[in-house]
């Protein structure tokens, strides 16, 4: 029986469809997405195993100009999690464009660029280098950064702003748009729904949440930046719940995460309405987490005889 | 998985642990390090790996050697853990201390824990005339380390803050005092930002080349996650990662001292 | 020297002041206070230590009508947290005043009621019934229940309901009133500074973060009422952002809460911010957590070589 | 803090659990529970306790046993614990099963672990001629408890799900059986919600009095924080704790099965 199961595991169905407009059809050969910022731009994992064997790579956040990002500590552990203001260290598009496309260029999985603005306009800048870039299958709008010129409010907590920046992004660029979102927010349906109707192919969610960490001896923040966004298990349930609740109201897919570290995590995001999934920082603790998880999905998809994981999505409701 | 064949306390707060392993993916180098997983399989917490430097290396009998400090609830942790349990470590890690034709006169200078990764170096540094200054709190702290380096027969000389042993203070006076006397080929450092600081400018200024391995608050040990960045002092805006460009640095190469 | 810092120890000046209005002034001679809803009414605690050795005491949550609380499970565990959905589950405010309140006599230290209402008016009801009981040195408003008139929505997301709630329920309370706040919000600092201006004496800070967990073999959710509040560790380093935040902008004491576990954690939310920390969920897992937790915030203030614990308040700003 | 004697399988994924203690607020009684912490102290995950039944107490030797199935991530802890580790346990807490005057003759009905809480009871059960019938998936799951409480001289049936004991069947079914034939004084139970459920009806119908050992979730265990609430049957509107009121209760007593 058990080699049965064996032999089954490689039958089973883990490709997940997150397409919401027929011209941009999109197709993952299984759902785990590199969650942005937390594997590089790809090569460091590659050391530790093929990842073409993911459904789908998302480099780290890059913005106009290059950043050097937060001065240290960047980080903080919490229970269950970490705190980080990386401050969005990356080379700006330009060098983006010219260095690290070219990489991505020989990885057989779709490849997003996640773009991050101080203000509206790098978004629409950003998407305009990006338009003609083939190496990407798509872009990602993080819409976790403060908004400089709007006094440092994050664009993602209004639902207006998510609307406006999305459906000038979509007039833009005609590939496909994940929207991520910001958990810190009294309704996120609100701006989930705002970027559906502006023509976002997926929402992603969540994002970190704002958080710190004082330092007792020292007396003061232990980050350098004092702020820092929270992830890791610790926020998973409330991801789910957001998951879970979004998925009520929009048609497009979710891309579900925060604080999956195993394939039944990914399962319990997938129930709650998540068509992908990303896995973000367990790739810090476990370089080899994606061929595990994957591994763990196929034994839950064999412990619960079902047959194509997509039929799964939304199950919970 | 590695093994823990034995994790035995060796000063104030100060343990030695020594690992069996199957297989590495290569043989670890002086100055690298591992990243330990301290919570059990089934907790999430602590959620990160800690970094430890290489103390030692044993190839044929299929041994790694840490010493560590307990200074919080990982480290802590990890100092209950018994003989017979498995860890989970990742590496080795980073980049290693140079040593080709390291030839002449070295100054190995390390400080409080940061004298672990010099202990391996020593061993591999067969080629140079060594001197070692260590210092830390007390001799207490200092005491299995200079066992170790004494055992290679080398020259080692010794500090402590709290104490008098060849001169009350820090391994770095220490150090500035033999520097008046002679000049080394070559310097490698770890030890404090502070102390790195310091030793960093006078290599400098005496036009000495050396080494330093700084230890930074790490995510991921692997490059990932750019938490480790360090700011190199010769190309404006670009950053190093400690864990991978180092923890060891040359000198000048990074601006230490956060 | 381990002596005489023993001897120190019973030297140190735990005690902090929480008037904010001359009328009602309140000083509780050390900041660890109950959180509602994780120490029963105050018996059940009292067989692992004196509970009068606390610095104030806030009793379950009430209502207008008994209340039977959510179908079971009602709890379930996360990474390093909890989620839980009661229901408010008690005897109403006739049977508390009948039955609990005469116990509540005979404690020696400051003792509140926490007040939850499905309507406005249920907060007018309580705040009239209540006013006269003598046993109570004042009510904590628990602005995170659903609004069953206004939609489900929870009063407490929006800053002009948190004013209106807190003025009306002022004008008919004349003690101290705590006004506590949902953290499921994108500015905690707005309804802090509403509950501030409508006369509240204290805000504490925070409620349970909205959350979940699936069942992934059920495939539905764990809990009976589906969604519940995170508690626990895993929520500290959001509620210590809060109350940073909330410090820079509000005249009123803060008493923070979430996740606390430890006398250290009670310094990182004084340092934060805090004048009074309610210890919740730690209460649950280890009885005896206070006693312990008055022992290690000594421990720091001998390391620290410091004499009175409210010199710290806000240090890390 | 109370130290781990034996820790060892005695079943599939089943555990028998041996502590020392050194003292205790008072003696347990049979039915009554502790509560486990299984993460290490300057871990926070797992956060909560793990509720177990006492399953035998012996006070000349400061022992108190434990028997339990590994079934998710706080057991798995448990399980990979040692001889020699120190382990925080709170108890003994709950309402135990009632012992005075229980004369004449007494049936014992567990299903899987709910056998567990039966065995001390049996012991104690010195006045009444008991009947015990347990049930489970396999035999391999009963033999350690059908070997002790056969070594208490018991009249013991055996029921398996998966192959045929004296029935193969549930520890119900078995019962359900031997109550055609005779009526007992009273009835002790511990298990599933369902066969408790069936348990209690029955007993209901044939006016045989009884006691059953209820599980539910629980977050305190102490009875500060109401997640272990039960539906009263008598009362409207009343709940009783299962960590407090029981987790043993009266037939008819409270709402099972959820
Ligand atoms: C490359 C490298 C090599 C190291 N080698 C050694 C060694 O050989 N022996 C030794 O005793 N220590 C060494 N350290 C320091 C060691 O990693 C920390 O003491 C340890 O991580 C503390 O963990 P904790 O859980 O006990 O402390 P906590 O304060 O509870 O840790 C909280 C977080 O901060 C990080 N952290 C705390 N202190 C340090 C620190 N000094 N440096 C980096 N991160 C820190 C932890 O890794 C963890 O993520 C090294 C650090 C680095 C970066
Ligand atoms: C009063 C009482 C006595 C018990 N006695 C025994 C016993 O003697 N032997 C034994 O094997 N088991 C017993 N159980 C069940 C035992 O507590 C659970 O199997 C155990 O808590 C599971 O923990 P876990 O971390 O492995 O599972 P997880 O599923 O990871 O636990 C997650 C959470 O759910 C709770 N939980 C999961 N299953 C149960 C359950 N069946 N009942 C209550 N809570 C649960 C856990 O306590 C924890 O809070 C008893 C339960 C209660 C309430
Ligand atoms: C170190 C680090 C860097 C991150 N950088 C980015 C980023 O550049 N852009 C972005 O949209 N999200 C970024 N994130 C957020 C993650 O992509 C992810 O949304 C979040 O961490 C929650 O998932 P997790 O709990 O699986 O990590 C970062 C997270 C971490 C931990
Ligand atoms: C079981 C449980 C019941 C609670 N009941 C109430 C309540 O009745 N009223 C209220 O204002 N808060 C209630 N809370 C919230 C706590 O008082 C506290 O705000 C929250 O749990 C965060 O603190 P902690 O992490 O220390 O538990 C409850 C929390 C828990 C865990
Ligand atoms: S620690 Fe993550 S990049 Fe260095
Ligand atoms: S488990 Fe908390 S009241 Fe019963």
């Amino acid at each position: 029986m058990n080699n049965s199961r064996e032999r089954n595991k490689n039958s089973f169905d883990l490709s997940v469809n997150i397409t919401s407009d027929e011209n941009r059809t999109l197709r993952l050969k299984n759902p785990l997405i590199t969650a942005s910022g937390t594997c590089g731009n790809g090569k460091e994992l590659a050391d530790f195993y093929d990842i073409n064997k993911l459904g789908a790579f998302i480099t780290k956040g890059i913005t106009v100009k290059p950043q050097k990002g937060n001065q240290t500590p960047r980080i903080a552990e919490t229970a269950s999690g970490i705190i980080n203001s990386i401050g969005l260290e990356n080379p700006g598009v330009e060098e983006f464009i010219a260095e690290v496309l070219p990489e991505a260029e020989e990885y057989e999985l779709p490849v997003f660029a996640n773009i991050s603005g101080y203000s509206e306009e790098d978004f629409f800048f950003l998407a305009d280098k990006l338009k003609n870039c083939s190496e990407l299958s798509g872009i990602e709008i993080n819409l976790s950064c403060p908004n400089i010129k709007g006094g440092g409010m994050v664009f993602g907590t209004e639902a207006e702003k998510v609307f406006q920046i999305t459906q000038k992004v979509r007039e833009i660029y005609s590939g496909y748009i994940i929207v991520k979102l910001t958990p810190n927010i009294t309704d996120i349906t609100e701006t989930a729904l705002a970027a559906e109707k502006a023509g976002a192919d997926a929402v992603a969610m969540i994002n970190t949440l704002s958080a710190m960490k004082i330092d007792i001896n020292q007396q003061k923040p232990l980050l350098a930046n004092k702020f820092g966004g929270l992830s890791g298990p610790a926020v998973k349930p409330v991801a789910v719940k957001m998951v879970y609740q979004s998925f009520e109201k929009l048609n497009i897919p979710i891309i579900g995460l925060g604080g999956i570290t195993s394939g039944e995590d990914v399962i319990e995001f997938m129930l709650a309405g998540a068509s992908a999934v990303g896995i973000g920082t367990i790739n810090m603790i476990d370089p080899e987490a994606g061929l595990r998880i994957l591994r763990e999905i196929k034994d839950y998809l064999a412990r619960q005889d079902i047959k194509e994981l997509s039929s799964i999505i939304g199950a919970a409701h | 998985m590695f093994e823990i064949l034995s994790n035995k306390r060796v000063g104030p707060k100060i343990y030695h642990l020594v690992l069996s392993y199957e297989q590495l993916p290569q043989n670890p180098e002086p100055g690298q390090f591992f990243n330990i997983k301290v919570a059990k399989k089934s907790s999430s917490d602590p959620l990160l790996r800690r970094p430890f430097s290489l103390f030692d290396f044993d190839e044929a009998d299929k041994k790694i050697e840490f010493v560590y400090r307990v200074v919080g609830r990982g480290t802590e942790i990890l100092s209950e853990s018994k003989t017979g349990e498995k860890l989970d470590v990742l590496g080795p890690l980073g980049n290693p201390f140079s040593l080709k034709d390291r030839k002449g006169l070295v100054h190995l200078i390390g400080g409080g824990m940061g004298i672990a990764p010099l202990y391996y170096l020593s061993k591999k540094l067969r080629n140079s005339i060594q001197k070692v200054f260590l210092g830390a709190g007390t001799y207490e702290e200092l005491e299995f380390f200079s066992k170790k380096f004494k055992g290679l027969d080398l020259d080692v000389h010794l500090a402590a803050m709290e104490e008098k042993l060849e001169i009350k203070g820090s391994a770095l006076v220490l150090w500035l005092n033999y520097l008046q006397q002679e000049t080394p080929n070559f310097v490698y450092s770890c030890g404090p930002e502070k102390m790195l600081a310091a030793v960093e400018k006078e290599c400098l200024k005496n036009n000495i080349g050396g080494e330093l391995s700084v230890e930074k608050r790490m995510g991921c040990g692997i490059g990932v996650c750019l938490s480790c960045s360090c700011q190199s002092k010769n190309e404006e805006n670009k950053n190093k990662r400690a864990c991978v460009e180092g923890p060891v640095f040359g000198m000048g190469e990074v601006v230490i001292g956060e």
